[in-house]
This record gives structure tokens, C-alpha cells and sequence, in this order.
């Protein structure tokens, strides 16, 4: 983990609501991994005061890509950055998530909800490198919530989609497609998910119904990004007993078994 | 440049601290900043066993500030010089514990564990913190619980004892000196304002401890004027603390009396911020020809119409 | 949309009041609002007699916010009688006078005068400015001079009397309680901070005064919780205030318990904030299918992992 | 005045620390007089807070122009700004220069310093319109100072210049060439200046030395430039007796003798 103070935006992609930034940054990208996250300075005034966590969407030598949604103030500045404008950001952080050692053949369940599915598109190209096979379940709350459907189909995987006022593939919640498509067809080595709360904790469900492997990538609000103010804690089992884990450290994915909800 | 403070007791590089909660225990920031280029370091608060801490949302981000709920979680002293202690020697820069108690007893406890410790230049007695008790209270808030805790801090210390006061009172200067009188080598201050932050969607309260504690540079105004009035006041010294994001906030801190600064949140936004703070401190003095940075401390200057009020 | 309040002694057409001191005398925001489509007006402070107010510099930015050294220039009472008052005339929105006093029996006196005039709907005495005094001290800063000083006001006061608390406080409540106790009709609270800026190039402070008070943005989180620390403990209608800039914050304050808020610095950087932040509240509202805004008032909801600390 | 929330930039010229911004904004500039100001909100955030009081530098029926000096975060951001982007202003604000009803013929000795040039462009283009002969007395530390001396020589008047650096024109303050010529030259009608206090309280020696009446522009933060917060008085004689009065309302122009200095 590092901080870059200067990664240069070097493309821009727009859609409605959301934000696609491709940064060159070689030396964070060198030490990239899916399910890792940046901590991106939105300002440099004091105001707004935090760094923005978001996932590493894509990497290649020169630098990684960011995808968010524009939610609130900081992401409404970031998506006002223009090509050759710099970004300061820190990064590769948090553990991301684990790839088997024998991927090959095998079949990944990914689930990603709106803007959830940001880290997922590097997850999913990391586990065609490796020889398996990604099936990506996408869903929003309506059509403009699935921009990047193309961009996952040109990895030539299996993309599921579904939004929730049926504008657009399966009518209702991801997870609900999820289950129906998991009922029927072959049983994945492993599901990938990223998301809100509720939807997490409906997958660590299901996961956890069907004896498939899961794991999780959590949100949390965060002060720093690198275990230094134990603001980002969630419920985590750790030694059989729950304890409040940092997510920036620990995290942000987790196996879903080690996941207590009390929402 | 001579960056070199004197605090009577421990002798600093220079007058820059990381400061509590806000630095992890050191460790964290290696990957960002040569550690050897500080003046202090203070290590998060630690009680004498571990500590769950609140229940999240922990943060909430206000305008020019952050509010905190943590809740001091933290693995107590025993893991603490365990585990942490080993991978920090070596470093040129002195250690100092921030202490903390759910009872007096429990102060004197950690003290009394870590008093044998080597590796440990000093204590900051944690007497301020709003995230632990009921709607913030806390022995910062009487002077009279200050003195006696102090006093039995004091006893029990083989090291020099800081004492960390709040700004949720009404007259600091009389906290302060209660901790002086009952042997205080030091001062430090602010710790939190106590704050909270509502999410009108849900109706809820954005922490889930309800209050939280205000920090950065939306409290710096607050958190100068109180090092001010606390400085001029006691012989002690006094480290002052509260939104300082640049050398320029930690020269303020220094002409208004403080022998030393502390700096917080800063480190979550620029992790560089305390050594960067030090160069600036440093470009500062060489360019206004200033040889020794104790020839800044304390230098305000009030005009006769000010004086007069 | 139904936004009128009853505060008990006084119905006002919506909860958003302008507060004293940073919306003049009403007349300088006429070319900029429709004055009547506030829920009040709180005009400046008036001591008995005109009042020259501190030397400038008398404001320094912070980081969000503003820190301010008036002192309370004023025109005192007569004028405002002769001058303003009638060009104030024929307005539907309720006037509010802001009491001040060097003494306990100056605000008598202001109390007094004013309290002949039918142009005025009730008085917010003025015990907590931190520009008049050394140091900022005021009468707010003691449980036991806010009861004396409150009962002798409310004694002289033919108008409802609405008591205005310092946030320079160890417990607010205890202060309010007093206020309560002395036959307070209302509380509002929070004036502003006693802060401090030092300019490090000439090392003089930035305020002549020294000291000032702090409002704005910065301060919202420590306004919010002392308003609903207060609201919960108290049977008397809260008026909130604090770094107020938009509807959503006001909805904070309304949804911790504030019966009213007004709005204060926020009208330096909009003059039409006050009317905007009316209508954002309305929108609310509307959005959220929210009938009457007395809907809204107190409805925060604490979870029980919340309650338990 | 009005509140303009919406004033567009049409025109921006830049040099090195100092920048003009044309705004267009009809209302605004049908109401401005020579000497008043602007409040420019130069962001939308919390951050910076206050706006920033800035004169009219010029007029016509569409529009006005600021000119400023980039000194800190405020006029920064405001530097930043491009053409197309528009601009939350109040004004015009305060009494602006008295200039005499029998101005034809007379001749006015106008001093600006730095940016106190700002207004005096305005004010020159006034005095000439009605037939009067300004001569700008133009000072700056050095010679990038004094971006705006072609500009006032295309008004055809007289332009004197000073570099404290002695790097173009007379060498030293401002206020000791208005000195110089004023010894050797007629006396003018009157004196006009905008600048530092210092070089303020100078002009009003030379002047109540010489007996030319003066007005002078003062500066003061300014918390909302509209007399609602009392925060921007300068102490001014009123009835014989000094009082602090409000610059925003009834300045930022005085009469010289009428300015109380306790420097
Ligand atoms: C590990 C991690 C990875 C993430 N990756 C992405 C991503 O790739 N794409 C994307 O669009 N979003 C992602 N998010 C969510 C993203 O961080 C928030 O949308 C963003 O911080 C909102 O900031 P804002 O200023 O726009 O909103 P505001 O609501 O104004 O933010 C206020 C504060 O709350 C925090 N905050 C608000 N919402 C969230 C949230 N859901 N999670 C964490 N903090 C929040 C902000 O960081 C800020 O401190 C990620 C979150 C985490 C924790
Ligand atoms: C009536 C009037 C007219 C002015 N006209 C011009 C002009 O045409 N061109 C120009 O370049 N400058 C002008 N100024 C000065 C200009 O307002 C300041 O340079 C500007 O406010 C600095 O803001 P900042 O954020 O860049 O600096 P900062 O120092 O970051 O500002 C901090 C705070 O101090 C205030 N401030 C700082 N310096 C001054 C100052 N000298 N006067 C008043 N407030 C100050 C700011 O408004 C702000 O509130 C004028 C000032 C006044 C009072
Ligand atoms: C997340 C967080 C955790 C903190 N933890 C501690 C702590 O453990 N002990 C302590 O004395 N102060 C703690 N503080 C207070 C800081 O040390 C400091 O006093 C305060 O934040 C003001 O300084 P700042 O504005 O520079 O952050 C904490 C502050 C924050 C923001
Ligand atoms: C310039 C200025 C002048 C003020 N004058 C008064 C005053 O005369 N009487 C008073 O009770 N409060 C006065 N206040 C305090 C405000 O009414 C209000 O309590 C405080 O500013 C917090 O609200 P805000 O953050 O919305 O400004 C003043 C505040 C400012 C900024
Ligand atoms: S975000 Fe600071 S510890 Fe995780
Ligand atoms: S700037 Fe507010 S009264 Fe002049």
C-alpha cells in the first residue's frame, strides 16, 4: 500500500449516475488484486474532509480504473474530473478476495448489486486468467443502474440480469435471480458478492443453504483506509467468538460464515 | 533550524506528535512516513484489558470535521507490550501510552503494568474521552475528579504523566490547574467536542452511540482558544491539539503558548500529514530567518486596545 | 402541507426564525425576501442604550465557519422604537426582540421599555454572547445567574420571554433547567463558541477583541446534540440553532426535538436562505408524505443497542 | 441590489497573479456605480464560507468585470473558474465615489495600488463621459503589478507609473510620485484611491496637507455586505464624533476627512 498523491486520470467514461475514471498509477497498480480498494481524496480543502473508499474496478501495468455511482458530495466532485486532471489516492488496500489455487474449470457464481459490482469486473477477468469460469449476476433498480452489461459480456461470461422494476432482464431483486438460477443449474465452486447490507446478508443466506462457499464484500463508512482509527469495524467471527473487525484491514471481503448480521 | 522542544522532562526532535487514536500504534503509518522524523509518538488509548469498543456506524463526517464514536477499542496493555512494543523499538522517536480507565483503579492499573516498561518515554492520562460514559462524561469534566485522579496517577507513575483534558467544560483554565496542582508534568489538549449527526431519511442518530466526538478543523478555533487560555495560565507545558492539518494551523498552536502540538485527524486524510507538518514548520521558520523554534512559543502579540478588554 | 408551530405562547406560520444579529434589523434582507413568509424575525441585540460594539477586525473565516467579535454594536432601545420599528409595519411575521444588558438590570430595563410596544411578539434574552465580557464570560455560563437573572426579566416581561443559552457550558441541561425552573417560556440555544485565530505572520490575533464566537457549519454537530440534550429534559418549547444552511439541516434539529430553528450565519452567505430553507422543508415534507411538521418534531428514534449506554 | 445567483461568465483574462472575469448579468449592471462592489460566493460548499467582496471594475449594459489579485483560497477558486460558468453575486453594493456634478473640464487625480486599481477603471470611465480629465496614478511592488496600464491608456488619460522594485516606471510607493507630481503640477479637483490602509492613511496626508478634497475606498472582511452583521466597520466621523460604521453600507468610499486612522 502506497500513497500516490499525483495518478493521472487518463480516461472518462460517463453514463447516467454513474462514473468510470481509468488512472495511471503503475505502482499501485503493480500491487493490485480484485476486491482491494483505493482511498481517494475527493478535495483538497478541508472540506469534504475524508477520503472516498472505492473498489479497483480494473487494472492493467499502467493503472487501475475506478466505477462508482455518484451518491453524495464526494462522488459528485470526482465525477466532475476531467481527463488530465490528477487524483491523490492510497491504495491497494484491504485483502480482497481469495481466488482458489485450482480455479481452473471451475464455475464462480458473482453477484453485484448497482454500484457493487465494481470490483467484480476484476475478479471476473482475474478468474478467467486462471481458467474458470465467472457467471455474472447483475442487477440495479432499474435499466440505467447496469451499465457495464457489455463490458462484461466481452469477457465472455455469462452475464444474469435483473432490476427490480422489471425495466430490464429478470423482474425483481438479484438475489431472487440468484436462487431461482442456482436451483437449476450446476452447483458454483464459490459465490462473489458486493453490495448493501440486506442483500449480503440474503446471499450469506442462501450460501449458506446450498453448503456453497461465499464471500462478501462489506461496506462501511471509513476514516482512513488503513487500520488506524478503528472506525470501520463490523461484527466478524474471530477464535468461534464476534468481534468488531476492521473491514479496511481485515476486510472489506469476508468469508460469509465469519459474518455476524444483527442488522 | 533547531526544531528541538524541551519539555522539562523529555526532551523532542521537534514539536510534532501524532496524536491519539488517529495513528494506530505507529505501525500503521510505516508504509507512509519515517517514523524517526516525529517528535512523538501516542499510541492509542489503551485500557488494561481489551476493549470490544461501540457498535458501528463509528463515523460521521460533518463539515470541516469528523465525528467519532469508537469507543477506545483496543487489545489492553498486555498485548499491547506483547505485540506491538517489539516492532516499535528501534525507533528513535519516544513512545508515550495514552491511559485509560473505566475506574480510577483501571488508570492506575495500566500505569502500574507499563511503569516497568523501558520502551515507553511517558503517559498521557486519557481523562477526556466522550465515547465511553453516559452523553460524554468523563473526569475531564470536574476539576476536583481531576485532581484526584492525577494525584493517583502520579503516585503510581515512574514515567512523566500528560494529562489529556476536555473542551466540553465551561471553565478549562480551572481543569487545568487542578491537573497542574496535583503534578501534572504536562498539559495536552483537546480531546473531542461532543457532537452528533442525525440521518433524516431514517430518523436515526448517525452513530449508533448516539454522541460521538468532534474533531479537525472545524474545532480548531475552539481547540486554539482553549490552548491559549490554558498556557498563559499554568507553569507546566502544554501540547495543544485540535484541526491542525498544516504547519501554518501548528504555528497558531505554538505562538498562542504550546510547547508542542498533536496532529489527529490529519493523518486519516493525508497519511504524510505529521512529517509534512514538521517540513512546514521548518520552511516556515527558515524563510522568516527564525533560528530556534522555542523563539516562536508563546510569542502572541495582544495590542494595548486588546489587553484592555 | 401544514408547517405552523404552536410554541404555546405564540403560533408562528412556519419553524424557520431568523436569528439575531445576522439578519440586522429585518429590513436589510427585504430586497433580497418576502420577510412575511418567515416564522420570525429575532432582530439584533439591543442594550438600553446605543453601544459602540468592539474594535475591528471583528470576523475571521475558519474552516466552515465564521468567528465573530461584534460586541453588540447597537442602536439601543429608543432608536429602535422611533426608527425602526415603524418601518417594520404592517408585517404578519412576529418580531422578536433580542435582550441584552451589562447588568442584570439593564435587560430589566430594555424588558421594560419594550414591553409597552405592541409591535413586538416576545423577547429572547441574551445571556450567552461571548463578546461583551472578559473572556467571554456571560450569565449563561451559571445555572444560578441564569435562574436569578431570568426571574427578574420574566418578573418585568409582559411578553414571552424566550432564554437564549451559551454553548460554553459543562451541562446544558442544568443550565436550561434553571431557565425552566425561573419561568422561562422558551429556550433556544446555541449562540456561538468562544474561539480564537492567530494571523502567524504578524502574530497578533486576528480579532481585536482576541476572543470571538464561532458559528456556521463547523458547529452544527455540537448544536444538535446540546438541542437535543436539552429538548429531552425539558418541558418548555427549544428553539435550535447552529450551522443551519439548508432544510435538511433544520430537519435534524426539528427531528431531535426542536420545536423551531432559526438561522443565522447561513444568511451572510445566501441572504435568502430563511425563505429557501422554508421551502426545502416544505419539499420534505412533501416528498416524505408528512402532513403536519409538529409530525416531525422529536421522532427521533434511538435502537435499543443505542439506549442501553 | 439584487442577488444575482446565476451571473455567467462570458470573458476571462488571466496574467501572472491577476485576472479579469466579465460577467454578464443585465440587472446587476444597470444599477452599478463607480466604487461599489460585489459579493461573489466562490463555492457552493461550506468551504470557504464567506463571500468574497470584489469591485466593479467595469460596466455596460450586459454585464460587468472583476478584476482581482489571486491572494488567497477564495480568489484562488475563483481564478480557477472558466468562461461558460457562472457566478452567485450580490450587488451592486455600498456608496461607491461621489463625483461632482460639474466634472466637465476638471481634472482628477486617481491612485491605485495593486489591486486597488480595480474600481478606478470604472471611475475613470465615468469621469471621462462626463467630460472630466482623470489621471491614473498606477503603483505596484513590481512590474507584474501592473497588468492593466494599456487598458487605462486606451482611456486616453494620463497613466504614472511606480514600482516599489523600481522595475518599470518611477521608482518607490505610489503615494511618493502622486507626491512629486502633484508639487509640480495644477491642483486637481480632487483625489480618488483605492489601496492598502497604510497607503491609504499616506493619501489622506497628502491631501489634507494640499487641501484637495479626497475619497477613498477602504477595505474590511466583510461578513455579508449588506449591513446585517456589523462585522466590517472602520471607525468614521459622524456628528463630529468617531463611530464605527459599516463600510459595506455607507462605504466602501469616504471622504477623506472623515476617516478616523489609528494605525
Ligand atoms: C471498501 C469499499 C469499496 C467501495 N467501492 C465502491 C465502488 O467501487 N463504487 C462505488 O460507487 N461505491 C463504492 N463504495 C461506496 C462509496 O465509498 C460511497 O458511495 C462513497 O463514499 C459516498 O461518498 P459521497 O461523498 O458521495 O457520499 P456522502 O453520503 O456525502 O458521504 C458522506 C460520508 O459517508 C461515507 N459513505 C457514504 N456512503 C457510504 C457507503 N455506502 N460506504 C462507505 N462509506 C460511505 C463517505 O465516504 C463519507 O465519509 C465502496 C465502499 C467501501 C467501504
Ligand atoms: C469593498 C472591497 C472591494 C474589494 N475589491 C477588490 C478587487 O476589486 N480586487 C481584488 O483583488 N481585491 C479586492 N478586495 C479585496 C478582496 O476582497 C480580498 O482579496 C479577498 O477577499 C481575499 O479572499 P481570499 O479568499 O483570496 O483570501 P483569504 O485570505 O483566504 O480570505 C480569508 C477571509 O478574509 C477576507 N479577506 C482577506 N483579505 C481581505 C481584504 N484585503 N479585504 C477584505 N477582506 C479580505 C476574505 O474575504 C475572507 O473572508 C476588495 C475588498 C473590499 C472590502
Ligand atoms: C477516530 C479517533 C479516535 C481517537 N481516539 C483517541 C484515544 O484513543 N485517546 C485520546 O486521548 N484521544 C483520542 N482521540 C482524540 C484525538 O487524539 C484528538 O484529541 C482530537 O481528535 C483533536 O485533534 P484533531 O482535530 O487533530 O483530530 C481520537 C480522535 C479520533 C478522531
Ligand atoms: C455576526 C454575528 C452576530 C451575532 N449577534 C448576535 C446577537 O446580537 N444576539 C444573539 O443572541 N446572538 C447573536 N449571534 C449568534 C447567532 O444568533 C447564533 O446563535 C449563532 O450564530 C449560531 O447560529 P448559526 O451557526 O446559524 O450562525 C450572532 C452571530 C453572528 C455570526
Ligand atoms: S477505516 Fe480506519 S481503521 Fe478502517
Ligand atoms: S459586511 Fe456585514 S455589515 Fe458590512
Amino acid at each position: 500500500m502506497l500513497n500516490d498523491p499525483a495518478a493521472l486520470i487518463i480516461r472518462k467514461k460517463t453514463w447516467d449516475g454513474y462514473f468510470l475514471l481509468a488512472l495511471r498509477s503503475p505502482r499501485v497498480a503493480r500491487r493490485a488484486k480484485p476486491g482491494q480498494f483505493l482511498m481517494v481524496r475527493v478535495s483538497g480543502q478541508p472540506y469534504p474532509l475524508l477520503r472516498r473508499p472505492l473498489s479497483i474496478h480494473a487494472r492493467d501495468e499502467e493503472g487501475v480504473e475506478i466505477f462508482f455511482a455518484r451518491s453524495g458530495l464526494g462522488t459528485a466532485i470526482l465525477a466532475d474530473k476531467k481527463t488530465g486532471e490528477t487524483l491523490d489516492i492510497l491504495g491497494p488496500l484491504g485483502k480482497g478476495f481469495v481466488i482458489p489455487a485450482t480455479a481452473k474449470g471451475k464455475s464462480f457464481c458473482l453477484i453485484g448489486g448497482g454500484r457493487g459490482i465494481a470490483p467484480l469486473y476484476f475478479l471476473a477477468r482475474e478468474l478467467r486468467a486462471k481458467g474458470g469460469h465467472p457467471r455474472v449476476f447483475y442487477g440495479g433498480k432499474t435499466e440505467a443502474d447496469l451499465p457495464l452489461i457489455r463490458k462484461f459480456a466481452a469477457l465472455k461470461t455469462e452475464v444474469f440480469i435483473s432490476t427490480d422494476d422489471g425495466s430490464l432482464g429478470f423482474p425483481g431483486l438479484v438475489t431472487a435471480m440468484v436462487e431461482k438460477e442456482l436451483a437449476r443449474s450446476a452447483r458454483p465452486a464459490r459465490i462473489y458478492a458486493c453490495g448493501p447490507d440486506p442483500m449480503m446478508k440474503k446471499i450469506a443466506g442462501i450460501a449458506a443453504g446450498l453448503n456453497i462457499p461465499a464471500q462478501l464484500s462489506l461496506e462501511s463508512i471509513m476514516g482512513c483506509g488503513i487500520g488506524a482509527c478503528w472506525g470501520c469495524v463490523r461484527k466478524v467471527l474471530r477464535g468461534g467468538s464476534a468481534e468488531w473487525v476492521k473491514i479496511c484491514e481485515e476486510g472489506p471481503v469476508f468469508a460469509s460464515r465469519e459474518i455476524v448480521w444483527d442488522l | 533550524m533547531d526544531l528541538t522542544i524541551d519539555l522539562g522532562f523529555l526532551k523532542l526532535r521537534n514539536p510534532v506528535l501524532a496524536a491519539s487514536g488517529t495513528f494506530g500504534y505507529g505501525l500503521e503509518f510505516k508504509p507512509f512516513v519515517n517514523l524517526d522524523k516525529l517528535g512523538g509518538i501516542v499510541v492509542k488509548g489503551l485500557y488494561f484489558n481489551p476493549r470490544p469498543g461501540n457498535p458501528p456506524p463509528r463515523l460521521a463526517e460533518s463539515a470541516s470535521g469528523l465525528i467519532n464514536s469508537i469507543g477506545l477499542q483496543g487489545i489492553g496493555v498486555r498485548a499491547f507490550c506483547e505485540k506491538i512494543l517489539p516492532q516499535l523499538q528501534g525507533l528513535r522517536t519516544p513512545i508515550i501510552v495514552n491511559v485509560c480507565g473505566e475506574t480510577d483503579e483501571e488508570y492506575a492499573a495500566v500505569i502500574d503494568y507499563l511503569n516497568k516498561d523501558g520502551r515507553i518515554a511517558g503517559f498521557e492520562l486519557n481523562i477526556s474521552c466522550p465515547n465511553v460514559k453516559k452523553e460524554g462524561r468523563c473526569p475531564a469534566l470536574s476539576p476536583e475528579h481531576t485532581f484526584s485522579l492525577v494525584k493517583l496517577a502520579k503516585e503510581s507513575s515512574r514515567l512523566p504523566l500528560i494529562v489529556k483534558l476536555s473542551p466540553n467544560v465551561t471553565d478549562i483554565v480551572s481543569v487545568a490547574r487542578a491537573a497542574e496542582e496535583a503534578g501534572a508534568d504536562a498539559i495536552s489538549l483537546i480531546n473531542t467536542l461532543l457532537a452528533m449527526a442525525v440521518d433524516i431519511e431514517t430518523r436515526r442518530p448517525r452513530l449508533a452511540n448516539t454522541f460521538g466526538g468532534l474533531s479537525g478543523p472545524a474545532v480548531k478555533p475552539i481547540a486554539l482558544r482553549m490552548v491559549y487560555q490554558v498556557a498563559s495560565r499554568v507553569r507546566i507545558p502544554v501540547i495543544g491539539m485540535g484541526g491542525i492539518m498544516t504547519g501554518r494551523d501548528a504555528l497558531e498552536f505554538l505562538i498562542v503558548g504550546a510547547k508542542a502540538v498533536e496532529v489527529g485527524t490529519a493523518n486519516f486524510v493525508d497519511p504524510g500529514a505529521s512529517v509534512r507538518i514538521v517540513r512546514e514548520i521548518n520552511e516556515f521558520c527558515r524563510e522568516k530567518k527564525i533560528k530556534k523554534i522555542e523563539d516562536i512559543i508563546g510569542t502572541l502579540k495582544i495590542d494595548e486596545v486588546q489587553a484592555s478588554r
